[in-house]
């Protein structure tokens, strides 16, 4: 069943489109990631589908459905309530994302109480259930503590146990574990895998490693588009774009034999800069005339494959 | 509960305690110096067309014909015994005179820091919550141009108004109870702007903090997420601005006072200075810097009991 | 020949409240010319801070750092300004190391005046630098709010450089920037090494990479060295079981890299309270009562390979070389 | 991409995108600066001479354009009169209290341990004692006059600058790039005047503005607690005080000398809030 559908989705600050124009499907159950670097418009797509873009930004989209909901149609009011129940978000920085003046737990009632007339003793058993699914030793302790009380991968769980308590069908995870260290992030992916297995998930990540983890697909975003979409393997494997092919050889791997690492020349196009043609061809070493002149559109290359490039890699 | 909950909340005092004692003995020494730098304090004491034997009666009274150092070693023998000797005018005991006028500068104070809070905390809720909106805008500005006008210049506008054109006010302080209102407006007048300007602030950037926008995708409305994600923050600000302006809360009570004859103790002081009664002058200034600590050790333990970050730091 | 740095036990200490924090707990390493050592661990385990230490810009609370055979630890004044001239080091953001007030060519000069170089020579000393860490000559007129994260990270490489120095200590040197950047720069240092055959002392927490450059790796908890080897025998053969952790918990990139994932219990325990023992035991997958009590101490498991772990090698390696 | 900031920001054209803030508070400054020196060398004689057969003359009258005082003086002439005092002495407060609290401030910062300790004391030990009253009381006692005034309102103002300027300096000081410059053998000086200064320029003329503004309204207090230049000196807090009698007949009395204060403190704080938006200086501990 399809749980997300947008077509031609586009966000704009000050007419710049930070995201310009891109499909995202999403069946129920599903993990995709969204793997780009800094300026690509992957967070700015995931604030885009849970409703928080910035005042300055305008949203537009042929179509946005979210589990049912034509979300372009809804009132400020109703779209914010999707927030939480349809769908909830955690965000990259567990450090200053929870209220350093509220405790854990009336931060767990005040979500569920939002979203299930229930009592507040009835919500407290909910929460201290939220915590202890998490992995939270001793959540009846926890409950009462305040934020600062708690170190970053406890911080980060208790994000998870409150975008999880509402049982949403959508996840989104903005760099869930990019703030954390090495041991804690393999902790909170192994979390995620375990506890996100009913939700579908979308995560942003700007480690392909980290996507490889947790998802059945990526979409890999330059400059405000996606340029490649297909199932992890095949995109580890054998990747289409020169972009995607560049990312994979840039970052150093376990190997005894070392070899120089592949580096993507340059630096990636400012967003507020538009060229005529491909975004990645003055970066590119396959780029020819018609990259510089014409953007490429995104299309299916094989089963299951999407790329938007000129000349891509042969993948059969 | 035991020590690890008391201990932190009362740490803050010892270094206010320290803070006390320097203060007043560098007041102190000050004024006793400077009195002796301005001339000969006797004749000035004595005033003027007092005959020669008058000065040197008060000389030997206070002790003036003693060397300097011995006569500061007296002063702070008498001050540490809160000996502050008698009034030049009317003779009475300093401190008494001092603590018989405390009481109305205080209730004065008192409402006025609450019809500060009660002024400026919504109006700056307001003005921060949508801060980037036109009306707001142009709202903060005008707090802002307000915040330029002295509160004792409020005051005489307030007078001009309310009890000269209108004649609906009184003017002076007496018993009643109406003629609170305008001396209370015009010292919560010398906090208000700030203040405004301090709540706004705060929750203007409350409302970009990373806390908000998780409790905004948890689906809580905008009401919710103001009253109890930003609020909360905003008054551990005002009440932590409201504690380090006591102080100049305390200029603005002299001012106030003279305009509103309002019997307190700015009042004393400035009409003491006017006629040189030093010893109601050291009486005053010390009760002001006592005061002026007990409200500060009060603000801290305060924000202690309701910010939990400083609450529990040390545990 | 003995090292160009040896430290020896070397301990720094904060104090805080009415105790102290032993950031770091009798380190002891070699780094010899034209090396590359790769410095491992998660924050809390005292990486940066021994970073300073060895820059003599921390006070040092015991054991003997020898620079060339010098003894730095008592060196000061001059002395410690001439040691500084020998050995830089590169911070983790570009964004906050270079002063948004002055032109690159006055933050090149910085060190050269410093340091009394002729004026007349910044010109071209810094011009040639400049070309060397793959910028034109012009960028000296201009400004870092005009460069982007990787092209500072030049010049703050650049400026490390520009005294010749024979050691360069790289703080998380591309861990700031964008992942299709960091190669670039890794290639860069690779090549300035090479050229000026400078030794590296690189902390990082990201074991591809310390990997990718470093001879050799010695692996932080905690304050102290719990395991020291060659790039290849860390990854091939880790002995201590918190190293087999780190490696398996570094997300694959190439489906190639299967891997069984070792999942630590809790967290990094705060240096003001170490455990006993072996400080890792509380997460270890295979402490025994032993661990609780006996502090193991870092000793040869192999050539040239050293490991703190009473059971060392019981967990293999989660990597496949 | 993003331009570099400015160094000084005087040195910047300032019409185009500077903030209206700066725009009308550097003309309001401007042009009170000019009427007090103007007044300086050229006082209007009508400011202490009057004719009683113009007295309480409303605002308006030919010749008055301000209108007239209890003895027929011209109230625009002795709010002009009044402006180098006060523009004086704000002055010298200001430069006292922003050189003793920058030094003491930035030494604060820069050194650690007993010196910041020292500071540290001192600051809130005079930021917690209310400024007026300790004006009032020194200034009785010492006489007053411009420059006992001047400085004891420098020394009653200075714990505020030294705060700003110890947080903005300690800021500032924090940063990889002054580190950076330790470890490339920099000396202490060399980073005070490189790094640390210029860094820190903004920051005090941002609050060099509102300390301004705060010493003219303890100016105008002083005066018009009866503290200030004698009785007949035309001040704007003199004005004030002889305005009170006469609130009935002659409002204007009032309205003239607190217009005044009011433009200039509200100039003077658009300048400064002006200039923190230009220069971005971040003002922490700023009451």
């Amino acid at each position: 069943m399809t749980l997300l559908s947008a077509r031609n989705l586009t966000v704009e600050i000050n007419a710049v489109p930070i995201v310009d124009g891109i499909d995202l499907d999403l069946a129920s159950g599903e993990a995709l990631g969204i793997v780009g670097e800094s300026g690509s418009g992957k967070t700015m797509t995931a604030l885009a589908l849970i409703g928080l873009t910035p005042p300055a930004a305008t949203i537009r989209a042929d179509t946005l459905t979210i589990a049912g909901n034509d979300v372009l149609a809804l009132d400020p009011r109703q779209r914010r309530a999707l927030g939480g129940s349809v769908m909830s978000m955690v965000f990259q920085d567990p450090m200053t994302g929870l209220n350093p003046v509220r405790s854990i737990g009336s931060l767990l009632i005040e979500a569920i109480r939002r979203h299930q007339t229930i009592d507040a003793a009835r919500a407290r058993q909910l929460g201290l259930q939220a915590l202890a699914d998490v992995g939270i030793p001793d959540p009846v302790a926890r409950f009462s503590a305040y934020p600062h009380e708690l170190s970053g991968g406890m911080r980060q769980r208790v994000m998870i146990a409150l975008a999880l308590v509402n049982r949403p069908a959508l996840i989104i995870a903005d760099e869930p574990t990019t703030a954390l260290d090495a041991t804690i992030q393999a902790q909170i992916l192994e979390l995620m895998r375990a506890r996100m297995r009913d939700a579908a998930l979308i995560l942003i990540t700007h480690d392909l490693g980290v996507a490889a983890e947790l998802c059945g697909r990526i979409a890999v975003m330059y400059h405000g588009r996606i340029v490649e979409e297909a199932p992890v393997a095949d995109l580890l494997a054998r990747p289409a774009h020169p972009y995607t092919c560049g990312l994979l050889t840039a970052v150093p791997r376990f190997d005894p034999a070392r070899p120089r690492l592949m580096p993507i020349p340059g630096a990636p196009l400012p967003a507020s800069e538009r060229l005529p043609g491909c975004a990645f061809a003055p970066r590119c070493p396959r780029a020819r005339d018609i990259c510089r002149a014409q953007v490429p559109a995104l299309a299916e290359i094989a089963s299951g494959r999407k790329v938007a490039c000129h000349f891509p890699e042969a993948v059969a | 509960m035991g020590q690890w909950f008391v201990a932190p909340i009362l740490a803050p005092l010892s270094r206010r305690l320290v803070e006390l004692l320097v203060l007043l003995f560098c007041v102190t020494t000050l004024l006793f110096f400077l009195v002796r730098l301005a001339g000969d304090p006797a004749v000035i004491m004595a005033g003027e067309g007092a005959s020669q034997q008058d000065v040197a009666a008060i000389r030997q009274f206070y002790g003036f014909d003693q060397p300097l150092i011995l006569q500061y070693v007296h002063y702070l023998a008498r001050l540490a015994r809160l000996d502050f000797g008698q009034s030049i005018s009317n003779g009475l005991p300093a401190l008494r005179m001092v603590i018989e006028r405390l009481p109305a500068t205080l209730l004065l104070a008192i409402a006025a820091i609450a019809m500060t809070a009660a002024i400026a905390v919504p109006l700056g809720a307001w003005l921060g919550a949508r801060a980037e909106r036109p009306a707001r805008r142009g709202a903060a500005t005008l707090v802002f141009i307000a915040q330029g006008i002295p509160g004792y210049v409020v005051g005489l506008l307030l007078i001009q108004l309310f009890a000269v054109e209108l004649g609906w006010l009184p003017s002076i302080g007496d018993e009643t109870r109406v003629s609170w209102i305008l001396p209370t407006l015009t010292l919560a007048a010398f906090l208000v702007p700030k203040l405004t300007r301090v709540v706004a602030t705060s929750v203007s950037e409350s409302m970009n903090e990373d806390y908000v926008r998780t409790a905004a995708a948890l689906g809580l409305s905008d009401a919710a997420i103001l009253w109890r994600h930003v609020l909360p923050n905003a008054v551990l600000a005002a009440t932590a601005l409201l504690g380090t302006q006591f102080a100049y809360l305390f200029s603005g009570a002299l001012t106030t006072e003279v305009i509103f004859a309002w019997p307190g103790l700015g009042r004393l002081l400035v009409n003491s200075v006017q006629v040189l009664d030093f010893p109601v002058v050291q009486a005053s200034v010390f009760v002001v810097g006592a005061l002026v600590f007990a409200v500060n050790a009060l603000t801290d333990i305060a924000l202690r009991l309701i910010d939990p970050r400083l609450r529990r730091s040390a545990a | 020949m003995s090292a160009l740095l040896q430290v020896r036990d070397l301990s720094v200490t904060f104090p805080v409240g009415h105790g102290t924090l032993q950031a770091v707990d009798s380190v002891s390493f070699d780094l010899a010319r034209g090396e590359t050592l790769g410095l491992v661990g998660e924050s809390g385990s005292g990486k940066s801070t021994l970073a300073f230490a060895l820059m003599r810009a921390h006070p040092i609370a015991s054991g003997s750092i020898a620079f060339d055979g010098h003894d730095t630890v008592a060196l000061s004044g001059g002395a410690l300004k001439s040691l500084r001239r020998r050995m830089q080091m590169v911070f983790q953001n570009p964004y906050a190391s270079l002063d948004p007030r002055m032109t690159i060519h006055r933050i090149l000069a910085e060190p050269l005046v410093a340091h009394g170089v002729s004026k007349q020579d910044h010109g071209e000393i810094i011009a040639q630098m400049l070309r060397r860490v793959g910028l034109s000559d012009e960028a000296a007129g201009r400004y870092p709010g005009q460069f982007s994260g990787g092209q500072r990270q030049r010049i703050a490489i650049a400026r490390a450089l520009v005294l010749r120095p024979e050691i360069l200590i790289l703080d998380e040197p591309v861990s700031a920037l964008d992942v299709s950047i960091q190669a670039q720069v890794i290639n860069l240092l690779r090549d300035l090494q090479a050229e000026f055959k400078i030794a590296y002392l690189v902390i990082a927490h990201d074991l591809p990479l310390i990997h990718q450059i470093s001879d050799r790796i010695a692996v932080l908890y905690l304050g102290r060295i719990v395991e020291t080897a060659s790039a290849d025998a860390i990854v091939r053969q880790p002995q201590h079981p918190y190293t087999a952790a780190l490696l398996s918990a570094s997300p694959a990139r190439d489906p190639s890299e299967r891997r069984e994932r070792i999942v630590l219990k809790g967290e990094p325990p705060s240096p003001i309270r170490r455990p006993s023992g072996c400080a890792f035991h509380p997460r270890c997958p295979i402490a025994t009562d032993r661990c609780t009590v006996e502090t193991p101490m870092l000793a040869e498991a192999a050539t040239g390979h050293s490991v703190a772990c009473h059971y060392p090698g019981r967990i293999k390696s989660p990597i496949a070389l | 991409m993003t331009t570099a900031r400015g160094v000084l920001p005087f040195r910047l054209r300032l019409p185009l995108r500077a903030p209206w803030q700066l725009m009308a508070g550097g003309i309001i400054v401007a042009i009170l600066v000019a009427l007090a020196l103007f007044s300086f060398f050229a006082p209007p004689a009508d400011a202490t001479r009057g004719s009683l057969l113009l007295r309480f003359r409303a605002p308006g009258t030919p010749g008055l354009l301000l209108g007239s005082d209890q003895l027929g003086r011209s109230l625009g002439s002795r709010a002009l009169s009044g402006l180098p005092w006060s523009i004086g002495i704000a002055s010298v407060a200001t430069g006292i209290a922003l050189l003793l609290g920058t030094t003491l401030g930035v030494l604060g910062a820069f050194y650690g341990g007993r010196v910041r300790a020292a500071v540290g004391l001192a600051v809130d030990t005079v930021i917690a004692f209310p400024a007026l009253v300790l004006a009032v009381t020194v200034i009785a006692v010492i006489g007053r006059g411009f420059w006992p005034i001047a400085i004891t309102l420098g020394l009653s103002t200075w714990p505020i600058a030294a705060r700003v300027a110890r947080a903005a300096a300690l800021g500032i000081l924090a940063r990889d790039y002054v580190t950076a410059a330790k470890l490339l053998g920099v000396g202490p000086i060399a980073i005070l005047l490189t790094h640390v200064l210029p860094a820190l320029l903004p920051v005090l003329l941002v609050m060099a503005a509102f300390i301004f503004a705060d010493m003219l309204i303890l100016e105008s207090a002083l005066s018009f607690l009866g503290l200030g230049p004698p009785l007949s000196t035309p001040s704007w807090g003199n004005m004030l005080a002889d305005s009170r009698q006469f609130l009935t007949q002659a409002p204007w009395m009032m309205l003239v000398p607190a217009g005044c204060i009011v433009v200039a403190v509200v100039g003077l704080n658009l300048l400064g809030d002006g200039l923190a938006a230009r220069t971005q200086a971040r003002m922490t501990g700023m009451p």
